[in-house]
């Protein structure tokens, strides 16, 4: 792949991401609607499909404040960090047979990096904002995201093991014939589970709890800024599904139809049950979701990839 | 690849004098990621990918953030900042500054006069260095197993959070508190 | 791939590596001295690394992964104990927590 | 790759104890049943290093090796460790803390001890140390009450790191130069040389020694040492006086032994130097302190150095002397710290000069032993500490070494003024009636007893354990 062409892919994958997102804030809030027997937006535009751009225009021009008692360099890194973060693991997403922008071969641990470092925007956010709420906030992100990344990277080692690379592409093609959600069912719960924790979506937005912690680390966001924390977490949402599609349900393999909409297929399958999870699950209480991933997500992909490679190495 | 090691280095090194010369904890540990991130680069450039991402996963995403962690529960504030700048008079870098220009001379010139071979790095990939952990140092992994059990044990031990004893009476105080240490997610699998 | 001479490598391990021992020196808050430590731990793995690229054996990078999770370790107990002390005395100066002077 | 794991049982049981009572203490908390487990593991552990005797000599991977030498040293190092349980289990059952955590980092401790003294790489090397020092932070503060604790800890994890951090550089820059972190290699790669004074191999050992000369706590090195000692619990300072010093000077023997560091002639003087300046410094620091637990901290600066002198001399005599020595020193601060451990209060620590005037007259017999162990730190005839010294002098006379030998007879002559002003204290009659002090209990005053009575024994029949020594340690 040369450079120049990987740059143009890099150039229209950042294009197609960012359409998809405004697109997402309108189907979530449709879907919403559909599942909780309710309208949602309907009025600007047919289906209300415009209101994202209205609420567009209104994020844009409303007055970005920085509060005074803030961190001001912190507090203007922080949400910039989200965007960064997403959009760099993007570049390991292999879409379909050389629509991609890098195969590189730590491609899976890259992307465990880059989520790792997502950490920081919630986490700085929270701190920055030098409120009560906020700083619980990013006391919350910061345990949460820690301790579900131990499960997310351990989920994924099951892959490993089987397909015997980092690299995203290898791991794709090693699906040829099966999907790894088959043999890999349990790393699949555990990664989607973890997936979800590490965006801090519904039901695990524990971070932003608006109902116990006002709006939790972004309590404080406004304008540009906010904008950018709620796209974040949309483009978040893709990422996930995309890498759970590569990994596990064999990215862009299918029959009949073309690779790069199976591809997309599948991901936006996954978009909407992540749309579901949060349209019909309750939020927990923080204990339960640490003691849950300790005592049921650890133990649950530790044996998954104790199992995996004792059958891999007999 | 060259150009980027360089460019790394520069941004390593800057970053890291500005750790060291912050007064707000905060500020010098955002400047000790960036550092740490340019040192993955280098690692990249080295032909070094396997660390150059654990570099980010555990150092920077995971080490840094326990320390991001403990200064958000202690809450230190401008007094704080305002406290270190009073402590950090530019003449205090003075003698430590020798003693380490010293200690960097002697090492400058012991590189150049020990390894002149420029070499070309060969990238080793994951996959040697899992198998190379796992046949000759597995007995080193498993080692470094017990190790992180100390520190598990330990930072449980130590950073435990009790109810402080009445005066005069002798009430042993256990078992209610260790549920509720939130600073044991240390438990990082390397 | 272009050739980067070993000493580079190891220069920029040095400097590092002596930025940390100032750090070391200069500060009196906890938490710096702790993140200095951060800096010299990182500075002589980034040598072990250069050093096994030299050599094109991954036992550098071998050493590195040892280093982390000794690093992990000492900044888990490190951050515990600076938890404790400032919960006890309100601040972080080493020298004002010297009881045990003689 | 197959890998002879047999030789390595002793490791092993200890590895697995410190997860049985880790696992103990997850069930239900029982600080007997937590010391109980520990000694039977150590105990089995001593077993098979005892049976693993006609397995040897044999390697590990690259990584460990398994000789006589390793099996003396991780001997000497289980029974140190069983003592400090057993000396814990005493100073804990009188303290409001959760005690079962102490019983597993005391086994992890003592599992890095041992891998220290099997080391055959810079990776052993390096994780033994750094498991025995992570232990070691824990059991040092591990009295989180304790302002005095809290302070010790912090001070050693960082001074510690540091000089890891000093140990892992001078490592890399030798790996850079040699490609080849086994200590095997290494010397035929630093065989093969033409020139060996560069200035890479030289500022590596200079590193290096950094690292290890802190551990041991010999001059430059030992800021640190005094403010530990007085701030860790006093079974913890045994420990580290004995244990932690043993397996550190284990591995520098080895080291040095195997990749032949005696070819370095600035190493050398540079370790002459720092021997008498520790010999000189710890012992006249020692005059002037007031406290107990500080006369003994400076007072083991001091006995380090003495073992410098026989090691710069180099070859079998200097193992012989210094494992001689290392023995007679770890069961005369074992049983000092214990008196210390058994005599205190719940509470406070008795360490004051003061504290321990007029113990004959209260408690007789732990005043005979303290005396007795006193007797042998000084090196004064009839006691094991005499003997030990006398191989030492040996050591550096064969070696010619005259102006190390001159300065260890000075020192050790300062050094009986401050262990006899300890025992005039114990001996002089009080004026005010004592504080009470707390019933001491049975398994700790018989085992202070056991370590004086060896004490007596081998100063007077040094022969047998001289002949086991020559038996193991000069396998190497």
């Amino acid at each position: 792949m040369s450079f120049q062409g990987s740059a143009l892919l890099a150039i229209l994958v950042l294009l197609g991401v960012f359409t998809a997102a405004p697109g997402l804030i309108w189907l979530e809030r449709r879907l919403l609607g559909l599942w909780q027997d309710r309208y949602g937006p309907n009025r600007v535009g047919p289906f209300g499909i415009f209101q994202v751009i209205a609420d567009m225009v209104k994020i844009l021009t409303k007055e970005d404040w920085i509060p005074p008692f803030a961190d001001r360099p912190v507090f203007v890194i922080a949400p910039g960090v989200i965007i960064f973060t997403v959009l760099m693991s993007f570049a390991v997403v292999p879409v379909a047979p050389g629509i991609g922008v890098v195969d590189l071969n730590v491609g899976l641990l890259f992307f465990l990096a880059m989520s790792s470092l997502g950490a920081y925007s919630v986490v700085l956010g929270g701190w920055s904002s030098n409120n009560k709420y906020s700083l619980l906030g990013g006391l919350r992100a910061a345990s949460q995201m820690i301790s579900y990344e131990v499960f997310m990277g351990l989920s994924l080692m099951g892959v490993v093991v089987m397909t015997g690379s980092f690299s995203m592409w290898d791991i794709v093609m090693a699906q040829q014939g099966m999907w790894n959600i088959v043999p890999q069912f349990f790393g699949f719960v555990v990664f989607l589970v973890a997936g979800v924790a590490e965006m801090h979506r519904l039901p695990f937005d524990i971070p932003e709890a608006e109902s116990e912690i006002v709006a939790g680390f972004h309590s404080e966001y406004s304008g540009l800024k906010f904008g950018m924390f709620f796209v974040g977490e949309y483009l978040g949402m893709v990422v996930v599904a995309a890498i759970t599609t590569t990994l596990f349900l064999g990215g862009w393999h299918g029959p009949w139809l073309p690779p790069i909409v199976w591809f997309g297929l599948k991901t936006f399958a996954l978009v909407c049950f992540f749309i579901l999870l949060r349209a019909g699950l309750p939020r927990p209480r923080f204990d339960q979701l640490m003691s849950y991933g300790w005592k049921v997500m650890l133990p649950l992909a530790l044996a998954n990839l104790l199992v995996t490679g004792a059958i891999v190495v007999l | 690849m060259v150009t980027a090691f360089y460019i790394a280095s520069a941004v390593a090194i800057a970053a890291t004098i500005m750790v060291i010369t912050r007064t707000q904890a905060v500020h010098a540990l955002l400047y000790l990621i960036v550092s740490l991130l340019s040192v993955a680069v280098i690692f990249f450039c080295l032909g070094a990918p396997f660390v150059a991402v654990l570099e980010i996963i555990i150092y920077a995403g995971a080490i840094m953030v326990l320390f991001v962690f403990v200064m958000m529960l202690l809450n230190l504030g401008p007094e704080s900042a305002q406290q270190e700048r009073q402590w950090l008079n530019p003449r205090m870098y003075i003698g430590p500054a020798v003693l380490s220009l010293v200690l960097l001379i002697e090492l400058v010139y012991m590189i150049n006069q020990g390894l002149a071979t420029v070499y070309s790095p060969t990238v080793v990939a994951p996959r040697e260095v899992g198998i190379s952990l796992f046949t000759t140092y597995v007995l080193g992994v498993e080692l470094a197993g017990m190790l992180l059990l100390a520190g598990l044990v330990g930072a449980f031990h130590l950073g435990r959070r009790r109810e402080r004893r009445e005066h005069g009476t002798d009430t042993t105080t256990q078992a209610a508190d260790t549920e509720s240490s939130p600073n044991v997610t240390v438990g990082e699998d390397s | 791939m272009a050739a980067i001479p070993l000493e580079h490598g190891l220069l920029l391990a040095g400097i590092l590596f002596s930025l940390g021992v100032i750090g070391l020196l200069v500060r009196r808050n906890v938490i710096f001295i702790l993140m200095s430590l951060e800096i010299m731990l990182n500075a002589a793995g980034l040598a072990f690394v250069a050093a096994g690229a030299r050599w094109g054996q991954a036992d550098g990078q071998v050493m590195f992964v040892f280093i982390l999770a000794m690093a992990a370790a000492e900044v888990a107990i490190g951050l515990a104990l600076v938890l404790q002390i400032y919960k006890r005395l309100q601040t972080l100066d080493i020298d004002l927590a010297s009881l045990l002077k003689g | 790759m197959d890998i002879e794991y047999q030789a390595l049982w002793p490791v092993i049981i200890v590895a697995i104890t410190s997860i049985v009572v880790l696992l103990q203490a997850a069930i239900t908390r029982r600080h007997a049943v937590a010391l109980g487990l520990t000694i039977v593991g150590l105990i089995a552990a001593f077993i098979a290093v005892i049976g693993v005797g006609p397995l040897l000599p044999q390697s590990v991977g690259v990584l460990l090796v398994m000789d006589g030498f390793a099996q003396f040293f991780m001997g000497l190092i289980i029974a140190a460790a069983i003592v400090t349980a057993v000396l814990g289990y005493a100073y804990l059952r009188r303290r409001n803390e959760q005690r079962e955590e102490f019983y597993i980092v005391l086994l992890l401790a003592t599992l890095g001890s041992m891998v220290l003294t099997a080391a055959s790489h810079f990776v052993t090397f390096f994780l033994g140390l750094e498991i025995l020092s992570v232990s070691l932070y824990v059991m040092i503060a591990y009295l989180t009450e304790e302002l005095a604790a809290l302070e010790a800890g912090v001070k050693y994890l960082i001074l510690a790191a540091a000089s890891s951090a000093f140990l892992l550089f001078g490592m890399a820059l030798i790996y850079a130069e040699f490609g080849t972190m086994q200590f095997g290699p290494l010397a035929d790669a630093l065989a093969a040389a033409e020139d060996l004074s560069t200035p890479i191999v030289l500022v590596a050992t200079a590193l290096m020694l950094v690292g290890i000369g802190f551990k041991l706590a010999i001059v430059p090195f030992h800021v640190w040492t005094p403010d530990v000692y007085t701030g860790a619990p006093a079974p913890v300072t045994a420990f580290v006086a004995s244990v932690s010093k043993s397996a550190v000077f284990a591995l520098l023997l080895r080291y040095f032994f195997v990749t032949d560091g005696y070819q370095f002639d600035t190493v050398m003087i540079a370790l002459a130097v720092i021997a008498i300046a520790s010999m000189l410094i710890g012992n006249i620091l020692a005059l002037i302190q007031e406290n107990v637990k500080r006369i003994l901290a400076y007072s083991s600066i001091a006995h380090l150095g003495y073992m410098l002198v026989a090691f710069i001399a180099g070859g079998d005599r200097a193992l012989e002397a210094v494992a001689y020595y290392l023995i007679v020193y770890s069961l005369a601060v074992l049983g000092s710290f214990g008196i210390i451990s058994l005599i205190s209060p719940e509470g406070r620590e008795r360490m004051s000069l003061e504290d321990f005037r007029g113990l004959f007259w209260q408690r007789p017999r732990l005043a005979i032993i303290f005396t007795i162990l006193l007797l042998s730190l000084a090196g004064i005839p009839v006691t094991a500490g005499f003997v030990g010294k006398f191989y030492l002098v040996l050591a550096g006379v064969a070696a010619a070494h005259w102006v190390l030998v001159v300065v260890l007879a000075i020192a050790s002559l300062i050094g009986i003024y401050y262990y006899f002003r300890i025992m005039a204290v114990m001996y002089a009659r009080r004026d005010t009636p004592a504080a009470s002090t707390p019933t001491v209990s049975l398994s700790g005053a018989t085992l202070l007893g056991l370590l004086a009575a060896a004490t007596i024994y081998l100063g007077v029949y040094p022969d047998q354990l001289l002949l086991l020594i020559r038996r193991l340690v000069l396998t190497l």
